[in-house]
């Protein structure tokens, strides 16, 4: 049952992930990539990481991808569908998918990255693992949650000063 | 209870005009010290204070106005109303008439200048911004066209209604008689 | 053969809840219509059956039959998706809501989160409407709307965990077993002030109805649909509200619990409850006027997320101190 | 909503939204801007940088039509000037003719002018009410108006046995004296109306939303006011004190005491304060009308022919918009030679641009409202 | 939703179901506020307190698109005449248009250069309703008008 939908859930990610670089137009690549946010949201509750599951919705699909969007209405979308799409650089990127394919087999072949192996087993134990998430959190990985903390408050700072600027201006 | 005597509520005016004079003669003299020979008539429609009416040269107008307008003993701040007259015998046909108000003096005055066809009468929007729709809609009417205007385009009709339905050449029922058309929805798309 | 029996309970009570929610909503068309009436003295729907009690059947059957019209410049597919995203969310959000002790479609861990997650996905269909309907009119009402929901979730999301942080879990039922004794409006009267201020803006209510503001921008992001397109966003509307007051029966009234010494059933407590609520959303539209855009950014802004804030850190200082 | 091709100043450009401009076109059939107008703005964000009124989609040539037929004949045409105010527009017209003749008038027919041209004023503001706070989105305020202007209109049909378009007046007075009825009615209505008023009041006058959205917005100075020919309770908001009614009085108004009301601000705030104002003093000046209402004759004597002497003549009244005047050429015919027809509706919506540049567009829906135009005295 | 239309002879089963349809339509008409002058007002009158469209069902609706009736309140003038006719598009059918006052009807008293001698001129219309302007009553007895109107129209049934 839960392969099924395992594969089911896989398979979409792959196919919006497709639809996602092959639309011309930008406002449906952005809902293709909702949807495969979507089917990785699926994943994760197979998972059992329900709270990781909303996040995603929460945070991406309904948050950040709405900013996408709401960035791409306002410029004029007509004249992205009329550019031309490629840029002779397929040998490029194609380079660039097999390095990135090779290091995802290479990390996956040798089981993962070890941090994340020694907790998982929490995780997957307790029913809510909203409450062991939390621990973890705020215990073992406290100092890269906050230095994340700080880089989002630069980002904002940084946000801010930006657009104050063009006011008064 | 008042008195039914003074009932017409219109005999108000406060001009100290003599009682033989005409009404607007202090008016006159302020202009015609400053700017001689621009008033080329004075009336008034039976002697009434408020109906004074001086007739200015055409291209004198804006200097008289901000004189009216400005000086003490004028201060004809307010462009009341702004419009114009079709008299296609006479030999200046176009008379196009300014109504203004004084708020310091409680009194009114009517300018009066009039055009040959097709010759343009001086703008009065730097003087008063309040003429800018109402020269426009004369424009729309009569077909007079302002020198000086800012933006003079049609306003009421429709930009491509090539002609000017208030001047007296111009039939009532030019193009929406009360006989029975078949209905045109055709025109419209349908 | 278990898994198969526990399939078609669950269908089952998905297909009851989906029936009377969307009952429910369209006649909560009729109910708003006749409060406002009333309190404009009016009489309100009265001719279509015994006090226009057919009015909703009516408007959805004709809605239903109405051409569907697509705009030429539209985009078409997008176009049709958008009013499914608004009413998909809005129905989803009940399959976690316990409507009683024991009549709930699932219980998730994240119960509150799942909501606030899933409601989160409803801009997606206004932002979609409004781009897709290739008109400035719609384009502006989506926007605007769409800045409006992002912001004020952010509130409704902080005024929740004041809540949470006394109940202690995510799931709704363990929540309202939270509030057997003490409902949490009384703990935290402030976080339920913001709660339902961030809500009425959440659903497009006056007076932060901006994204329909009738008389701005005509109709806002649904200017351009009609038929049937249009009744999803209608209802989603509606479904919409009755979620949120359900959210707020749930974390701040005690839920289906009621009184001890009255014997009703629960769902009988919850419904009374949610009426209460609901009716006051009705209410507020008959008499406030409406908000403009910036103001209603200022006031979220620079009064309710300080608010919020000082409230979770109140909260949080009470609980270790005294808990 | 949709878009009418016809040239404008402001280009239609084809940069869209956020690259910086906005071009956004309302009418001419909007639900707010009362009536057939179109206003197009030129937007940055939400902010206002430009603005263009089309209006004319309501001109039925009521000029033109005016020069073709009898004085008397006119009157109708006057009440579908300003048909929220129908009777202020016929009394702008027949004391107009009036003073063409130079006729005398009955001391009753002056009160009753006066009296019901002041109900016409309570009716055109309370539609004004009703509206305005409609496009701010309270709905209450709305239907409670409706609800008393429901009795000003119940009263006009007591008198004259219509409710919109009353042709109330004749050359010379009144048609007919008015019936007791009405004058019982009319103390009743005066007595109830304060109170009502303060219904609207306690809604909206102390109402943290309509202040927010009032206040400080669609700011106009008295100077500017005057230079854009602004009159009638737009020009009061701004603080000037002029009401023709004071000024240039006419029909009873020499006899009656109100008091005129201004604003400070002016802004939209203060034009909701002085048209509540006016409802106010037009109660009071209802009940001295009512008070003072002499016995006699209600039309002087009219000649069964109505032509007039040779002349020009102009002559303006305080409509509830502003200043409402005809300008009057006689040919000494049956028929005028030019009617005109000072529209202060189409004056101060001239001063639409300059009190919204610079502003939201949320506001601009307000400030049409505050400015309380009625298209078919604009358009004419 | 066009396939059925139309398509059935007349029995009793169609034409309950073309009653119910006609019921529906009729106990939900939506007018588009085309306001246009003094008949606005009255328009407006009878959606406030005291004539109340709304135990009619009738709302108004401030978009084409999502509107069943047009009552086009008020004097059309050429300049606003295909402005009204590409409202009248835009909405979706089945459609109706109340011509409401004597200047929609037939120019009322406006005989001259800028007004259109009635609406019918670009739009179908439905019914008339007389009056300078109309009473809202008059317009209320308008819209019954045009609901025994649609009460009689046929919709799955073949037209007679």
């Amino acid at each position: 049952m839960e392969l099924v939908f395992f594969y089911l859930f896989a398979a979409g990610i792959v196919g919006a992930s497709l639809l996602m670089v092959t639309r011309a137009n930008v406002i449906h690549a952005a809902l293709s990539l909702v949807l495969a946010f979507l089917f990785m949201a699926g994943l994760f509750v197979l998972a059992g990481a329900e709270f990781l599951a909303g996040v995603q919705i929460l945070i991406y699909a309904g948050g950040i991808m709405v900013l996408y969007l709401f960035s791409i209405m306002l410029m004029n979308v007509g004249v992205a569908v009329r550019l031309r799409q490629w840029h002779r650089q397929s040998a490029l990127a194609l380079a660039a998918a097999l390095l990135l394919a090779a290091e995802v087999w290479v990390v996956l072949g040798r089981g993962g990255y070890p941090a994340a192996q020694a907790w998982s087993w929490r995780l997957g134990q307790t029913p809510g693992n909203v409450e062991a998430l939390g621990q973890v959190l705020y215990t073992k990985f406290l100092f890269p949650f906050e230095v994340a903390s700080v880089l989002l408050l630069a980002a904002m700072i940084g946000a801010i000063v930006l657009a104050k600027r063009q006011i008064t201006r | 209870m008042p008195d039914e005597a003074q009932s017409n509520g219109q005999e108000e005016g406060s001009a100290p005009a003599a009682a033989q004079a005409p009404p607007a003669q202090d008016l006159r003299e302020l202009v015609e010290r400053e700017y001689a020979g621009t008033i080329l008539e004075q009336s008034a429609y039976k002697d009434m204070a408020d109906e004074a009416t001086l007739v200015v040269r055409l291209d004198a107008l804006p200097q008289v106005g901000s004189l009216l307008r400005d000086h003490p003993s004028a201060r004809f701040r307010l462009l009341s109303d702004l419009t114009a007259a079709h008299f296609p015998a006479e030999e200046r046909p176009f008379h196009v008439v300014y109504h203004l108000y004084s708020f310091d003096h409680n009194r009114r005055l009517r300018l009066k200048v009039k055009a040959h066809e097709g010759e343009q009468v001086p703008s009065v929007v730097s003087v008063w911004s309040g003429a800018n729709w109402m020269e426009r809609e004369v424009f729309d009417l009569f077909g007079v066209s302002f020198k000086g205007h800012p933006d003079l385009r049609r306003i009421l009709l429709p930009e491509d209604w090539g002609s000017h339905p208030l001047r007296k050449d111009y039939p009532l029922e030019g193009r929406g008689e009360r006989v029975y058309t078949k209905p045109r929805r055709k025109e419209y798309g349908e | 053969m278990e898994i198969a029996a526990e399939a078609v309970i669950a269908l089952v009570k998905i297909a009851v809840v989906l029936g009377v929610v969307s009952l429910v909503v369209a006649y909560l068309t009729y109910l708003e219509r006749k409060i406002i009436a009333h309190i404009q003295q009016r009489l309100g729907p009265m001719r279509v059956g015994w006090h226009g009690l057919l009015q909703p059947i009516a408007d959805g059957v004709k809605l239903f039959l109405k051409e569907d019209i697509i705009p030429d410049k539209a985009d078409k597919v997008v176009f049709v998706i958008a009013p499914i995203m608004v009413l998909v969310p809005a129905f989803v959000e009940y399959s976690v809501l316990p409507f009683s002790s024991t009549f709930y479609i699932t219980q998730v861990n994240i119960g509150i989160f799942f909501i606030l997650a899933v409601s989160s996905l409803g801009v997606f269909g206004i932002v979609m409407a409004g781009w897709a309907s290739n008109s400035k009119y719609s384009l502006l009402g989506a926007l605007r709307s769409a800045a409006q929901m992002l912001s004020y979730e952010i509130f409704l999301g902080f005024s929740l965990i004041g809540p949470l942080m006394l109940a202690g879990s995510l799931n709704m039922q363990k929540i309202v077993e939270a509030q057997s004794d003490v409902w949490f409006v009384f703990y935290q009267p402030l976080a339920f002030v913001v709660f339902f201020i961030a809500a009425l803006a959440e659903t497009n209510r006056v007076p932060f109805d901006l994204p329909e503001a009738e008389t701005e921008l005509v109709a806002g992001f649904h200017t351009e649909y009609s038929g049937m397109k249009f009744a999803f966003f209608f209802l989603a509307e509606y479904a919409n509200i009755m979620v949120t007051s359900s959210v707020a029966v749930t974390l701040f009234f005690g839920g289906w619990k009621g009184i001890s010494w009255i014997p009703l059933p629960g769902f009988v407590w919850y419904a009374l409850k949610l009426g209460a609520i609901i009716f006051v959303f009705i209410w507020l539209r008959a008499t406030l006027p409406r908000y403009r855009y910036d103001q209603l950014m200022r006031l979220g802004w620079k009064f309710m997320f300080p608010l919020v804030m000082a409230n979770i850190f109140l909260t949080g200082l009470v609980k270790y101190l005294f808990l | 909503m949709f878009e009418v091709e016809s040239s404008t100043r402001i280009e239609r450009s084809s940069v869209m939204p956020g690259t910086e401009e906005l071009i956004i076109n309302m009418g001419p059939q909007h639900p707010s801007t009362h009536g057939v107008l179109r206003v197009i703005l030129r937007l940055d964000g939400e902010t206002v940088t430009d603005c263009d009124c089309d209006i004319g989609f309501l001109h039925r040539g009521t000029e033109k039509i005016g020069e073709n037929i009898t004085y008397t004949m006119f009157i109708p045409y006057t009440d579908r000037l300003d048909y929220i105010a129908a009777p202020s527009s016929n009394l702008a017209w027949v004391t107009a003719v009036e003073k063409l003749f130079g006729w005398e008038i009955p001391m009753r027919a002056h009160y009753i002018r006066s009296l019901v041209a002041e109900f016409s004023r309570i009716s055109s503001h309370l539609l004004w009410l009703a509206t305005h706070a409609l496009d701010i989105g309270a709905m209450t305020v709305f239907l409670w108006c409706f609800r008393e202007r429901e009795m000003v209109l119940d009263l006009f049909e007591t008198a004259f046995g219509a409710r919109l378009t009353v042709n109330a007046f004749r050359l010379g007075g009144l048609f007919q004296d008015v019936p007791q009825k009405f004058l019982d009615l009319s103390q009743e209505f005066a007595d109830l109306f304060p109170g009502r008023i303060g219904d609207y009041e306690t809604l909206l006058t102390d109402n943290r939303i309509w202040l927010q959205r009032t206040r400080g917005i669609g700011v106009i100075s008295a100077d500017d006011a005057i230079d854009l020919s602004l009159t009638g309770p737009v020009l009061r908001g701004s603080g000037v004190r002029w009401d023709i009614r004071r000024a240039e009085p006419y029909a009873a108004y020499p006899y009656l005491d109100f008091v005129v009301p201004v604003g400070e601000n002016g802004d939209v705030y203060d034009r909701y304060l002085v048209r509540i104002e006016e409802m106010r003093q037009s109660t009071r000046i209802i009940q001295q009308c009512l008070a003072q209402l002499p016995k006699g004759p209600v039309s002087c004597k009219v000649p069964r022919t109505i032509k007039p002497p040779a002349g020009e003549v102009y002559h303006s009244i305080e409509n509830p918009k502003g200043e409402f005047g005809f300008y009057l050429v006689s040919d000494g015919s049956e028929t005028p030679y030019r009617v005109r027809i000072r529209p202060p509706s189409f004056v101060n919506l001239g001063g639409l641009k300059k009190l919204v540049l610079g502003g939201l567009v949320a506001d601009v829906v307000a400030i049409i409202g505050s400015i309380d135009i009625v298209l078919g005295e604009c358009d004419r | 939703m066009g396939i059925v239309e139309g398509k059935f002879s007349d029995n009793f089963v169609t034409a309950r179901i073309d009653s119910l349809v006609a019921w529906a339509r009729k106990s939900a008409l939506w007018p588009m506020t085309f306001g246009l002058a003094c008949c606005a007002i009255e328009m407006m009158a009878s959606g406030a307190s005291r004539y109340d469209f709304d135990r009619f069902g009738v709302i108004f609706r401030a978009t084409p698109r999502q509107s069943d009736v047009m009552i086009v309140a008020g004097t059309v003038t050429h300049k606003m005449g295909q402005a009204l006719r590409r409202v009248y598009d835009q909405m979706p059918e089945p459609r109706w248009v109340i011509a409401m006052g004597n200047c929609a009807t037939c120019g009322g008293p406006y005989a001259n250069y800028a007004v259109m001698q009635g609406v019918d001129e670009v739009v179908p219309v439905d019914v008339y309703v007389p009056g300078c302007p109309p009473r809202p009553e008059s317009l209320m007895w308008g819209v019954m008008q045009l609901q025994k109107k649609i009460e009689q129209e046929r919709y799955i049934r073949r037209k007679a």
